[in-house]
């Protein structure tokens, strides 16, 4: 199994854009009597891409909830670098949701908006929206409605959205599912050159391939809990649990 | 029964002879109920926004007391309002008391809670899409509140329509403290109260039409509006 | 006019239209704008003994009186009168017809249970209405309800309610006279000494409401109670009718 | 000012005194108004549904005629139905004026066109979501406003609390057509009404602020039966 | 190019549950001024899978509702079995929407609420339901809220709701993007059961896989325009134009 570097956590590592783990410890959820998250313990590096596999309705997105800081678990804490995510972390935050949100407006406003509320100075925000814009391949779409976008161009915008903030932490909840194969690779390319600025993502993807890519870090998840930790070398040549044998071999589950 | 045929007589009669009076009188119908309506507007769109965002403590107590008191009767209303402003009471050295911003203060305090009970549930709504995205962006609480006002605004016209709908057809606050004074605070309401009074049906019924058809006007207008605005990025 | 006082008033001098009348003879000679706020005895009374209004004008003396004596007024005026009568419908159940003792028509009324639709509301004319009741020896409130219905209103509302239930009424003449809503109601007892109606006029105590504009509403009141007020007084009339009989000469009680 | 100090004495002391002739009163109150908004729930929410589902030509216009109408004068729409309803009128052979029914109409007729007006705002929202699904179900226009009304039953609360509201709170109408006539027909406000015209503020105020309360327990059952409701397989 | 049998289509042919072609004649679509879809005609076989492939925003979301009846064109008529589909084809039909709209209740009742609008014998509800949830694999959360299951099961539910109409013609728009590998192959299974009894099926995917397991016919769109009809076989191994071939190379178009 792969470890990340134990860190002795300080404000000092932090303002050094040292790396930053994020870690969960005895995390639960329940819902209605069923158990739906129960990880004693969670550790993920502070550097490298995390993936989160595992069949559908095995916790993945309610696990980014809770380690974003959207769902509090009703035992357990979250860490971010040592210190649970408080209010201001807000602004270190990004999030792609598997059913991207997109407000009332127009997909450049989406991007603004975003921009103004995490403080960016006013005479950036244009050049970083088109930017962000273009990156996406939504040049052209700049003025329309963002919720008459495609799919897959919301998706796009929801994720240029989310790297627009420059977050430090990235949580990317199957960003790709409607992407067409050339825009798939080309938000691949963005997401790893996220990462190569510094910034710790989690990428929740059904996609092997994507995350064979991107991930160095596969956990994988079963019926809320942790069945394996692996690096993505190893967990794509030999997974260590039947569960994630099935997921690979594309084992009817259902 | 002819009295509706008569009514309808009296009303064109009336409109045809534009009489000044009767300007005078639907002018400051309208123009006491708009002021009204807006402030409820600002005080209202605002509160209930915030009571659909924030949870705390008592915050459902809170929402219920809002909602009876869509219920607060105007005669009520009237009287707390002529207590406070009347010459005994502490707002006397003010003067309102009989004029029309004491009107537009009785009409705001009646229509404020039914806007901002009706904006809360539609807020309540727009936000269970909006939550968790605004979370993730760091936004603050009143960021909130504005961003959901803004993206719920072609729903929320309704709750304004409603407030102007009740502030425009009340007759029990402003006749308390308006006083129904023929060329001060005489308005469409009070004036169709005191022709009930002399058993002037007809008239009374006509004006009642008068008073419809500019309601229909402002929302009609209301509506023109918001079918112009640029609806665009609005989907 | 920036000139203005506030006259405190009940409903019936306003609805028969004598203020509409008198006003603006006034206006026109003294530059005074006089605003009229129209409502029950009670809250007329209460509306002056709170200070929110200049001049009261009602027509219930006894709590005129009180009033004044509470301090609330400096001094009363008999001003005009009228005289109350007791309207129905054309069929007359109780066949009172005709009739000029008001109390013998109640207690043909009564008799009849024929609906009586009563103000309720404490007001001047209730006032007189119960003690015509008292006199007749009815116990209304016992059929309260029954064919004796308060309707706790003004009085033009009252007319209203009882010409829809076929009830009959007791009412000033003037508020009757201007009534539009009359469907085949006539005034079918009058005459009675008994149903004489006063009205009286009071300046609200400056002493006591610092706000009151004294020499505005002493002036108003001169008026009214000088030759040319009691004369345009007289002067109105509804169908050629004389509806209010001056008698300031009486002068303050 | 001692008003406001004595009408919360004069309140304590009527409910503490357990006033029969106020009992009646109240229980006349909620009758009426709960009778009415209930009629007025039954015609306004499907007729708002309704307008939020179909598209016709003029269906535009009706909305804003709706709109229009949550602001009907209650005087008004009480003259309407004395007319009717008088023995001269086309409906007096039925002998309800001066009726708690007659004022169960009246209310209805008022409170009616909010409920519609603002179901059709709720349902319209929650429509944008719904819209293509049913139709592609090939849900009938009856089943979609059955599917929409049922879906949106919570926020439509809001919708008839607000109705609510405007009933018990009313008075224009019910004492044109009830008459507030003494152990007939009088209810909180025309009571309220009548202590107002006697002067006795106090006890105005103090009755206001027992049906104020009545309101507030009103809603907070609402509340309280939206909250325990099985909100199961509601999200 | 692959082409589907000409039918003399009449209500005998119908009732006999012959192939049914889906047509499209000079389909034009246009919004905020930009043309959005503009097919002079489109002719789909009655009895194949059809796949309809392109780039986010190419149109391909928009042709189905198109078909479907719930978008009326600017210009053209669509012909289902030569008729233009009316209302009472509705309950011919099956769409699964890119995102999936559950109602405010259980899965079960999702399922129960169409069955009945269809027009299903009461008698047969009950266990027709418990047979559609048994096949997505959804039996544990019959009486769950829909609107709470997880994206992967959302759209599974979704898919289980058309299938158990029986629909004659059923649209599934990118039907598996949320599911995990093994719960993909078991819906793929569902679908080609669903051929095999004559249902007329119009797919949208990303996934070339995918559609090489499941279609016969491929439409390729590029900015609504059909720039591509071929056989599968025919698609896969040498498509003509080059924007298909850029597609099918995951060819960056962003
Ligand atoms: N009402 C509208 N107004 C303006 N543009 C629209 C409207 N509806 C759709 N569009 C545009 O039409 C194009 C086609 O949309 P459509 O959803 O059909 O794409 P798609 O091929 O399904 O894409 P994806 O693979 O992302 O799902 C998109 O670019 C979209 O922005
Ligand atoms: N509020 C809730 N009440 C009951 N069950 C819930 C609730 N929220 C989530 N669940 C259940 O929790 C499980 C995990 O959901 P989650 O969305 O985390 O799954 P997932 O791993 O992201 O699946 P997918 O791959 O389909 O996106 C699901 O089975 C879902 O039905
Ligand atoms: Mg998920
Ligand atoms: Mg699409
Ligand atoms: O003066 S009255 O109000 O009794 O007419």
């Amino acid at each position: 199994m792969h470890e990340a570097a134990a860190l002795p956590v300080s404000r000092r590592a932090e303002a050094e854009g040292a790396v930053r783990p994020l870690e969960g410890l005895g995390l639960r959820v329940e819902r209605a009597g069923r158990v739906l998250l129960d990880i004693p313990e969670l550790r993920m590096s502070g550097s490298e891409i995390t993936a989160l596999m595992g069949f559908n309705g095995s916790g993945k997105s309610l696990l980014l909830r809770v380690l974003a800081g959207l769902v509090q678990p009703d035992a357990g804490t979250v860490l971010w670098a040592g210190r649970p995510p408080g209010r201001e972390r807000a602004r270190r935050l990004g999030f792609v949701f598997q059913k991207p949100v997109l407000l009332r407006r127009s997909a450049a406003a989406n991007i603004r908006y975003a921009l103004k509320v995490a403080g960016f100075p006013r005479a950036e925000i244009a050049g970083r929206t088109e930017a962000a814009l273009a990156s996406a391949g939504l040049q052209g779409l700049a003025g329309s409605p963002a919720r008459v976008l495609s799919g897959g161009e919301q998706q796009r915008l929801a994720v240029a959205r989310a790297l627009a903030l420059e977050p430090e932490v990235l949580f990317l909840d199957e960003p790709t599912a409607s992407l067409d194969p050339g825009s798939t690779l080309a938000i691949e390319a963005l997401v790893a050159g996220a990462r190569g600025r510094g910034t710790k993502i989690v990428l929740v993807t059904h996609d092997a391939g994507q995350a064979r890519r991107l991930a160095q870090e596969i956990l994988f998840l079963q019926q809320g809990r942790l069945v394996e930790r692996a690096s993505a070398g190893q967990f794509f040549t030999g997974p260590q649990s039947e569960a994630a044998r099935a997921f690979l071999e594309g084992r009817i589950h259902i | 029964m002819q009295d509706f045929g008569s009514a309808v007589w009296q009303a064109l009669g009336l409109v045809a002879s534009f009489d000044r009076d009767l300007l005078e009188i639907v002018l400051l119908s309208l123009r006491v109920s708009l002021t009204a309506v807006l402030a409820a507007g600002l005080v209202g769109l605002p509160l209930g926004a915030v009571l659909a965002v924030l949870r705390f403590p008592g915050s459902g107590l809170l929402v219920v007391l809002l909602n009876a008191m869509m219920g607060l009767p105007p005669v009520v209303v009237g009287l707390v309002l002529y207590l406070l402003l009347s010459h005994a009471g502490v707002l006397g050295p003010l003067n309102l008391l009989y004029t029309p911003t004491a009107m537009i203060v009785a009409q705001a305090v009646l229509v404020t809670p039914i806007i901002a009970a009706l904006a809360r549930q539609t807020v309540a709504d727009i936000r269970g899409e909006y939550r968790e995205q605004l979370q993730v962006l760091g936004v603050s609480r009143r960021t909130e509140v504005a961003t959901l006002l803004w993206d719920a605004r072609y729903s929320l016209l309704t709750a304004m329509v409603a407030g102007f709908g009740r502030a425009i057809a009340e007759v029990g606050a402003v006749i308390i403290v308006g006083g129904n004074i023929n060329h001060v605070t005489r308005v469409m309401t009070t004036t169709i109260a005191l022709e009930t009074s002399k058993g002037n049906l007809a008239l009374a019924l006509g004006l009642g039409m008068i008073l419809l058809s500019l309601t229909i006007l402002v929302n009609a207008a209301v509506q023109g509006l918001r079918a112009t605005a640029a609806r665009t990025a609005y989907a | 006019a920036d000139k203005f006082i506030v006259v405190q008033s009940t409903t019936s001098t306003q609805n028969s239209g004598l203020l509409d009348e008198l006003l603006p003879k006034y206006t026109a000679k003294s530059g005074t704008e006089v605003r009229v706020v129209a409502v029950g005895t009670g809250q007329a009374i209460k509306n002056a003994a709170n200070c929110d209004g200049d001049v009261l004008l009602v027509h219930a003396k006894p709590a005129e009186e009180k009033f004044v004596a509470e301090g609330g007024g400096v001094k009363r005026f008999d001003l005009m009168h009228n005289d109350f009568v007791i309207i129905g419908p054309e069929s007359d159940p109780a066949g009172v017809a005709g009739m000029t003792d008001a109390e013998a028509a109640l207690k043909k009324i009564a008799a009849a249970k024929a609906p009586f639709a009563s103000r309720g509301d404490e007001s001047g004319t209730h006032q007189k209405e119960r003690s015509l009741w008292k006199a007749a020896g009815v116990d209304v409130k016992a059929a309260s309800g029954d064919w004796y219905r308060e309707t706790g209103s003004g009085m033009g509302e009252t007319i209203n309610t009882g010409v829809g239930m076929g009830a009959y009424v007791l009412t000033d003449r003037a508020t009757w006279s201007a009534h539009k809503n009359r469907a085949g109601y006539k005034i079918l007892v009058e005459g009675d000494k008994d149903l004489f109606n006063q009205y009286g006029v009071i300046l609200v105590n400056p002493a006591k409401c610092p706000n009151v504009k004294a020499d505005l509403g002493q002036d108003f009141i001169d008026w009214l109670l000088s030759k040319e007020g009691q004369d345009a007084i007289a002067a109105f009339r509804i169908n050629g009718e004389q509806q209010f009989f001056p008698d300031a000469q009486k002068s303050a009680s």
